[in-house]
């Protein structure tokens, strides 16, 4: 069957360019927000808008419908100006129900649109929403005179437009959404063709939910269309992104496939061991849909299991990669010590949450770095790599395989909640435009007038790799100290200084390996440098940008390598006055900063689950920017 | 792309080229160093090529056996062999990977990947060296220790019910379960060879006796004195007899097993015939080590318990993924890196 | 010096003292919400005062348990329950300590504590409400869910052979096993009642229904159409009798359970009378969940598999304690601080 | 039956003063070197003079007799002036077999006497020490010739003082060690009437067994008598140390009596739970002989356990204590986070070893200090106390329970082999002169309008303790965020900053609760400072008494408390121009004092499992010292 969706308005409104509006769609767990916001994305995506996305799930898994505690958000920032974050204002929400507006109006900009479902606002759903028994609907009572308010009874008009489907009243209220979506494409003038294109294959066998689907959307779209009540239209011209094809993606989908391009790179096998945990199951879900490439996945019984399974299939010659978050992080604490004596390759993925203990399992934190860092007995380092942004997970992951495996070492990749399950629109690379993984296992006796050693590194530090199966190679390695070169067990008091600076040496020479750290933004000599880690990358870059404009004399400067640091970072910080370090936690890039360089680093702290808004960190710079000391 | 060479070594191994370099540092006396003989003596055996063979262990004093095998290995961490070794058997199923550990290693804080390597039933050979005691650490007691024992840690006696080793791994679903003693090189042997052919997780006991801090706690068993007496040696098809003149036996009546003597009125037919893949009697044989009625008391047996074909999970893995491969074809790296959405801005 | 109150409360409570303030959230329909309402309505009969109970759980959906208690409670990690609940009773044996955790977390991550418990006995109830899936992490597979599942980290079926729980528990010597269900209210609570009867440790596995990540995965036994062919429910010196019209029946033939139909010359005085001090009957039941033979396909067993009475750990340590003060009389500190050996200097 | 052992001399010998002496007895783990050495000791202390001892074990449980491997040797560090370490050199070396010297000759001072058993050096036991096939015995190739050598047939006297003693020859040659004894008591003209007096004690009921330990023991003074061999004897007045009654403790009996005296002073029940690992395990088996005071030893399946049990005994209203080494702190870091946000009372041991992973487990290393600080995921700070001698892990540990109970928090306590099975004198307190410890158990609602609250803090940011049982508080803990006061679950965000803050603040406030630090020796300003922490003091004392004397400008302070730091650390460090900070790792205090106080200290490092010797020390501070820039 054919449905003809036409998207060009009958009635002249006013059209207000603009160059970026964030939306937030918001309702039970229940209304299908997700899946709204995201079609609404991709078709700013397609129209060439930069998009920036946030989904906001509820702590439990499906808390009662109609409560605070089961609202679920889904945040898109789009425009025709680059685009950092997910944003960190409103300037439309959707509410499906009253307690979705008890959530999002906090952070609805004065002035702002929303577009509200009557239906969900009903004396159940106020008492639901947890307020008090007999208080006055808010859509009403005037608590909303400083918004811009549209009332919709979705759910009615809905039915309405569906009465004739012959669907059941479940299947015709799940289509609401598409009603919503349908007033969201007009309002913002984008077309249908998209959404119509993905519901056909979605529903191609269901005709009539196709039907209905199609009904809503379009019902939806004329609602706005035809209804007096809206009054201006928004136009968003495309961004002036950088040619090429781009695809959207979440951090966690970028690392799954970060850690295949690795792979396959390296001409390894993968293999996965994990243990599920939130926000990095879905790492675990994603790799385990690649069995056609050969991906082993192995859910543990638990996080050790997890991380010691990987550790024998990196010893048996695969790449060996183990997923998790803080708790699991610590679980794994004494095999990567293993890990690390054995020197053998490992990736060991941290998406990070809030702690500490089970702390906030839905909600982000930058708290690990100084675990991975140290967070081990003996003296044990390891290099630790850190994502920025949803794309960079892929880059960074990527990364942190290819340091692990050219350099056999145990790898820490830090992520977080944020950037997780946070999506944007990305360039991806081609094959060939992938840096290239050497790895080379050895197969025959490195050490021609005498036995194999097993040990014996190169001018790197870095020592062979050996699969078992290979003949005339074999040796034994364990987690005693080893005799240099030989890997004999040795309680040797000097061998045993000795072992411990070439495992260290070998960590500091894959500065080398990396890139040197340049200003990102702003000039290579100012007043403050905003010095930055992971997540909070987007912030910091729009906030700087911004002060930028007004005239600051900063620049931002954003850490993927965090050990070894590059080696012109000392360097580097010396060309600032001042140097701030905003992160998701009570400062622990800073302590590492000031305990290496002895300078006296300023410090910007959030740990509420949440990232920075541009707001906060702009003022932190204004203020150290004008304090006189 | 695996660089296993063939299963079969051109000219036959010796036990000699089964033994590495290293010098062997166990105690004077110490049981563990015939199991490392026999293990050494019976791999030439098997045929398969040294380079294929990867011991792995956890911490202890028999966790050092994989230093003095001259095969590729590691001595890991306390407790971790069983999911290190599932990590190897899974990335290169074609390996011939072997666990070791004491009674504390896999028993105490390698309990729990022990039940589920069990479960999961991986083409691998462990084998625990149990002396119940903890020895590397200097003796304190173990899960596999009598109740009561006096040792470092219990002064006074310990209090915990122990562990019956048999017991647990049949019901975490071991597919393999075989009990010998470091005193009985032979059997040991024969023990060793039964579990290389099994197909799927094989779980050896093998008392050991730690002369320094439990000595002779398997005395009766192994001691020629007590031997007969006190042990029964069970084999497939045949009844169950023990007694210093093959003079007793085990009857079953109903699901109780008694000891008879032979002669008076009971004859052989009589007696409880082993089954070895009869799982409900395995579980029967494994508490003959805890109960001793009034009336009677039970040899321990040894021998080849239960075993059961069942899949391996490294195989089950590879079948899945050459299954998704047949439908669905290897996807391009080029097409993983774009999805199935894409946009061009031009 | 313990503050515990006498062990009987002034006034009967009721099952709305056994409730907290706490708003309960799970999904709607999860099973979970029928278990707490049959522990709140039974805990009143124990008698015991409210401020003596400590509910001790690991983390998972299930594990939220003790939030909605109006008792002493702890919501711990992930596994560590048992562990933690083991230092509670031991430190103060007067304390009603129960466990609760799910399938994932007494038997996957928690495993190792799980089997320890069990040997050691503390006088403790544990209740697992098994779902066989990871409920709160959103929908993996978990150890025991059945082989070929497709979870969210199975897209292409698990390839892992689960753990039978009860086979489990009585493998690492469990004094108490009972299975029942979220969906029977009178059974669950009868099994409650009798593990807080038991003198050690109670192991209650809840079979549980998770409406949104494993609906109905045990329907069969839960639902009307079903129920009675699919389910036995066992009572100690009853014949083992199912069936729409209690039609059919267990019987023994030798040691293989045989399903058959009553009337045709099979009476219930032929069929399996449950003992639940019989072990190796229990080891047989536990495995009806795994058997299916082609002639025969079993009823899955509810109620007391099997029951023992043995010494638990937290009483074991304070008659020890008690026999060496008697003995030995406690040392002042003041000795302890001086040793035997001192010396002066003037 | 009556002996007599008269102990003086029949004949003239020089008679030398001298004010310390280290003797070293080493031979095989058979030959009861370690009962000949504390004899000894005992002897020594009892005349009044200062001592230190260490005993090292093998590595493997029981090595080949008569191998390297197999050595086992216990030093004692012995003076009539303060002695603070069990010496760096020997000045007299006992060798049973030639695999002892092998060991230890490098260790002897340029001159020191060998007392050598010739038995122990027939070929067969040059084989096993090693030498290669058909060299020359060391006692007779000149190799000794920069030493004073005394050759003893020690095998031979003992049987031949023993022939009639009716003895097997098993027995008899476990008496060599007795005539050894003799043979030292002569040379350094001690009485023999104390350790008389223990074999009478320990061989009451086995005559023959005693006759013979005596025969033996008088027949080696005899020898030293008799034979015109020894030609000086040497003496040692008894030190000047503070009068009172004195024992004999090592590290790990201090730590365990240590925590038995907290407990008994806080009015609590002691809980241990215990998972055995070397070199900490000796604290579990001294705790379990106490049975008769209540102390309840809990021998877990694994150290996750361990911990959690003693978690839960705190929850109970016990002292939870947990005692490990470096792999199990690894797998008590998850836990740790837990009993953290449950803020309940637990002292965490870590007896610190040769790391990274298995490492070298019987050597000594201070690597855990800063995965005590920061081993944890989230912001999780925990309090960390260290000792700093044996008899000092008495008083550390005392403090740390305090704390503990006092503060509601977890507290590490390190310690490390070196001290752990180190000895020294002490001058023990009497329980009456032990610091008080309050603690009590809140047993009425602290909120008398309302709901109990069990996060409801007093002026030092702490909880009530509730012990399950009280009637009316029955309340929930968990690992999830707690709301502030009340501990419900709460997701908000201003909370979950607020409770980060709270719970880091409470950890800083310990620093009211808690000596300032003083200079221990030397001035309180001077050119450099050496800041110690742990078991280097006694190596640090001694190098800075030498240089003091050398007439350096220099002090030495030790930390005890490492989190938080003495409240007056920043000031203390500003009155020296230059700081040294010696540790047995690559410089984790250094790392801790740099970015707390930006200040360029110097570190000093060693990683071989060995202490620091005073000349190690001495060197680094003169170069330091008249380093000028
Ligand atoms: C994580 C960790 N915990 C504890 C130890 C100390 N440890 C080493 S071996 C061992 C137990 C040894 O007993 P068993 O496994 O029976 O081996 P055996 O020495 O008796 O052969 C222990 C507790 C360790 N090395 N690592
Ligand atoms: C150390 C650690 N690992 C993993 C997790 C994530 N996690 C929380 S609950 C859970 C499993 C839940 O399954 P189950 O125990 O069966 O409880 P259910 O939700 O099904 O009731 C997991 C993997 C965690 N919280 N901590
Ligand atoms: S301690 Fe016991 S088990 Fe270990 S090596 Fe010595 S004798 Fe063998
Ligand atoms: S996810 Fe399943 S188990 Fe968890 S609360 Fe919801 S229904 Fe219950
Ligand atoms: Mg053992
Ligand atoms: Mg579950």
């Amino acid at each position: 069957m054919e449905t003809i969706i036409e998207s060009t308005s009958q009635r002249k409104t006013e059209i207000k360019e603009t160059d970026s509006v964030v939306v937030r769609f918001s309702g039970d767990s229940g209304d299908g927000m997700q899946l709204t916001g995201m079609q609404f994305t991709d078709t700013s995506a397609l129209l060439g808008q930069d998009i920036s996305t946030f989904p906001e799930y509820p702590a439990e898994i499906r808390a009662p419908a109609g409560t605070v505690a089961g609202v679920s958000g889904f945040q898109v920032h789009f425009g025709s100006k680059e685009i950092f974050t997910p944003g960190d204002f409103y300037d439309v929400v959707v509410v499906m129900n009253s307690a979705a507006l008890k959530v999002d109006l906090p952070r609805l900009k004065k002035g702002g649109i929303i577009i509200a479902n009557t239906a969900g606002f009903d004396s159940k759903n106020l008492k639901l929403a947890g307020y008090p028994e007999g208080a006055t609907n808010p859509l009403e009572d005037g608590t909303l005179d400083n918004y811009r308010v549209y009332k919709i009874d979705i759910t009615k008009h809905t039915k309405d437009a569906l009465k004739d489907s012959g669907l059941g009243m479940k299947e015709i209220e799940r289509c609401k959404n598409m009603f919503v979506l349908g007033v969201l494409f007009w309002m913002f003038d984008k077309s249908m063709e998209f959404t119509v294109k993905n519901l056909q294959e979605k529903f191609g066998k269901k005709p009539d939910i196709l039907n209905a689907n199609l009904t809503a959307l379009k019902s939806g779209w004329n609602y706005g269309d035809n209804t007096e009540i809206f009054t201006t239209r928004y136009k968003i011209s495309a961004a002036k992104l950088p040619a090429g094809i781009y695809r959207n993606i979440s951090g966690n989908q970028g690392l799954a496939i970060g850690l295949i391009a690795a792979a396959e790179k390296a001409g390894l096998p993968l293999f996965l061991g994990s243990y599920p945990i939130t926000p990095a199951s879905d790492v675990l879900h994603e790799l385990s849909k690649y069995k056609a490439n050969g991906v082993k996945t192995f859910q543990a019984e638990d996080e050790i299991a997890a991380i010691c399974s990987a550790i024998g299939a990196s010893y048996a010659g695969s790449l060996g990669v183990t997923t998790t978050s803080g708790p699991g992080m610590a679980l794994k604490t004494e095999a990567m010590g293993l890990a690390l004596i054995f020197e053998v390759p490992l990736v060991i993925c941290d998406i990070q949450r809030g702690g500490p203990s089970t702390g906030l399992p839905t909600k982000t934190e930058q708290s690990d770095l100084l675990m991975a860092m140290y967070g081990r007995h003996g003296e044990a380092p390891l290099p630790i790599v850190a994502a920025a942004t949803p794309a960079d997970c892929f880059e960074a992951v990527y990364e942190a395989a290819r340091i692990s495996l050219e350099h056999m070492v145990p790898v820490i990749f830090l992520s977080d909640g944020y950037i997780a399950n946070g999506a944007e629109p990305w360039k991806f690379p081609t094959e060939d435009q992938l840096k290239p993984i050497t790895v080379k296992f050895l197969e025959e006796n490195n050490n021609p007038d005498g036995k194999f050693l097993p040990y014996k590194r190169d001018e790197r530090g870095v020592r062979p790799w050996v699969k078992p199966g290979t003949k005339g190679l074999e040796h034994r390695i364990g987690g005693l100290e080893k005799q240099n070169e030989t890997g004999n067990v040795s309680y040797d008091s000097k061998n045993h200084e000795l072992m411990v600076k070439l495992r260290a040496e070998k960590v500091e020479k894959i500065a080398d390996n990396i890139p040197m750290l340049e200003v990102e933004t702003g000039k290579d000599k100012a007043k403050v440098l905003i010095l930055g880690w992971g997540s909070t990358h987007g912030a910091i870059k729009t906030a700087v940008l911004e002060l930028l404009d007004e005239g600051y004399d900063i620049a931002h400067a954003h850490l993927r390598y965090l050990n070894p640091f590059p080696k012109n970072l000392g360097e580097l910080l010396h060309n600032f006055d001042k140097v701030l370090i905003p992160e998701m936690n009570c400062g622990q890039l800073l302590h590492l900063i000031k305990a290496k360089y002895l300078i006296p680093a300023e410090g910007l702290h959030k740990v509420q689950g949440m990232p920075f808004t541009t707001e906060e960190i702009k003022e932190k710079i204004k203020e150290l920017y004008n304090d006189p000391s | 792309m695996e660089t296993v060479t063939e299963n079969t070594a051109p000219v036959k191994l010796t036990a000699k080229d089964f033994t590495s370099d290293q010098e062997v540092k166990w105690c004077p006396g110490c049981g563990d160093y015939s199991i490392l003989k026999q293990v050494q003596t019976v791999l030439p055996d098997f045929g398969g090529a040294l380079e294929n063979y990867v011991f792995v262990s956890g911490i202890g004093c028999s966790s050092r056996f994989p230093y003095y095998m001259a095969t590729y290995g590691m001595h890991s961490i306390h407790g971790r062999a069983p999911a290190i070794a599932s990590g190897v058997k899974i990335a290169n199923p074609d390996l011939n990977v072997w666990v070791v550990g004491g009674d504390g290693d896999l028993l105490s804080i390698g309990g729990n990947h022990f039940i589920h390597f069990m479960r999961r039933n991986p083409n691998i050979k462990i084998m625990m060296f149990n002396n119940e005691i903890y020895g590397l650490t200097k003796g304190q007691y173990s899960p596999t220790s009598s109740k009561g024992i006096v040792t470092k840690s219990t002064p006074y006696g310990s209090v915990d019910e122990p562990f019956n080793p048999a017991e647990l791994a049949l019901g975490a679903k071991s597919s393999f379960f075989a009990r010998t003693m470091d005193r009985d090189p032979k059997h040991m042997q024969a023990m060793v060879k039964r579990a290389n052919e099994h197909h799927g997780t094989a779980f050896v006991e093998v008392y050991q006796n730690c002369p320094v801090f439990n000595d002779e706690v398997f005395g009766i068993f192994t001691e020629k004195t007590t031997k007969k007496d006190e042990t029964i040696f069970i084999e497939h098809g045949k009844p169950l007899v023990f007694g210093q003149t093959e003079n007793k036996g085990i009857k079953l009546d109903g699901f109780k097993p008694v000891v008879v003597e032979l002669g008076e009125g009971v004859s052989k037919e009589d007696l409880w015939i082993h089954d070895e893949n009869d799982k409900t009697k395995a579980f029967i044989l494994a508490q003959f080590a805890d109960f001793s009625t009034p009336e009677h008391h039970f040899p321990r047996p040894f021998g080849l318990f239960y075993r059961e074909d069942r899949p391996c999970i490294e195989e089950d893995i590879v079948h899945q993924i050459e299954s998704v491969k047949a439908k669905k074809g290897k996807t391009p790296l080029n097409k993983i890196l774009s999805g199935d959405k894409t946009w061009t801005i031009v």
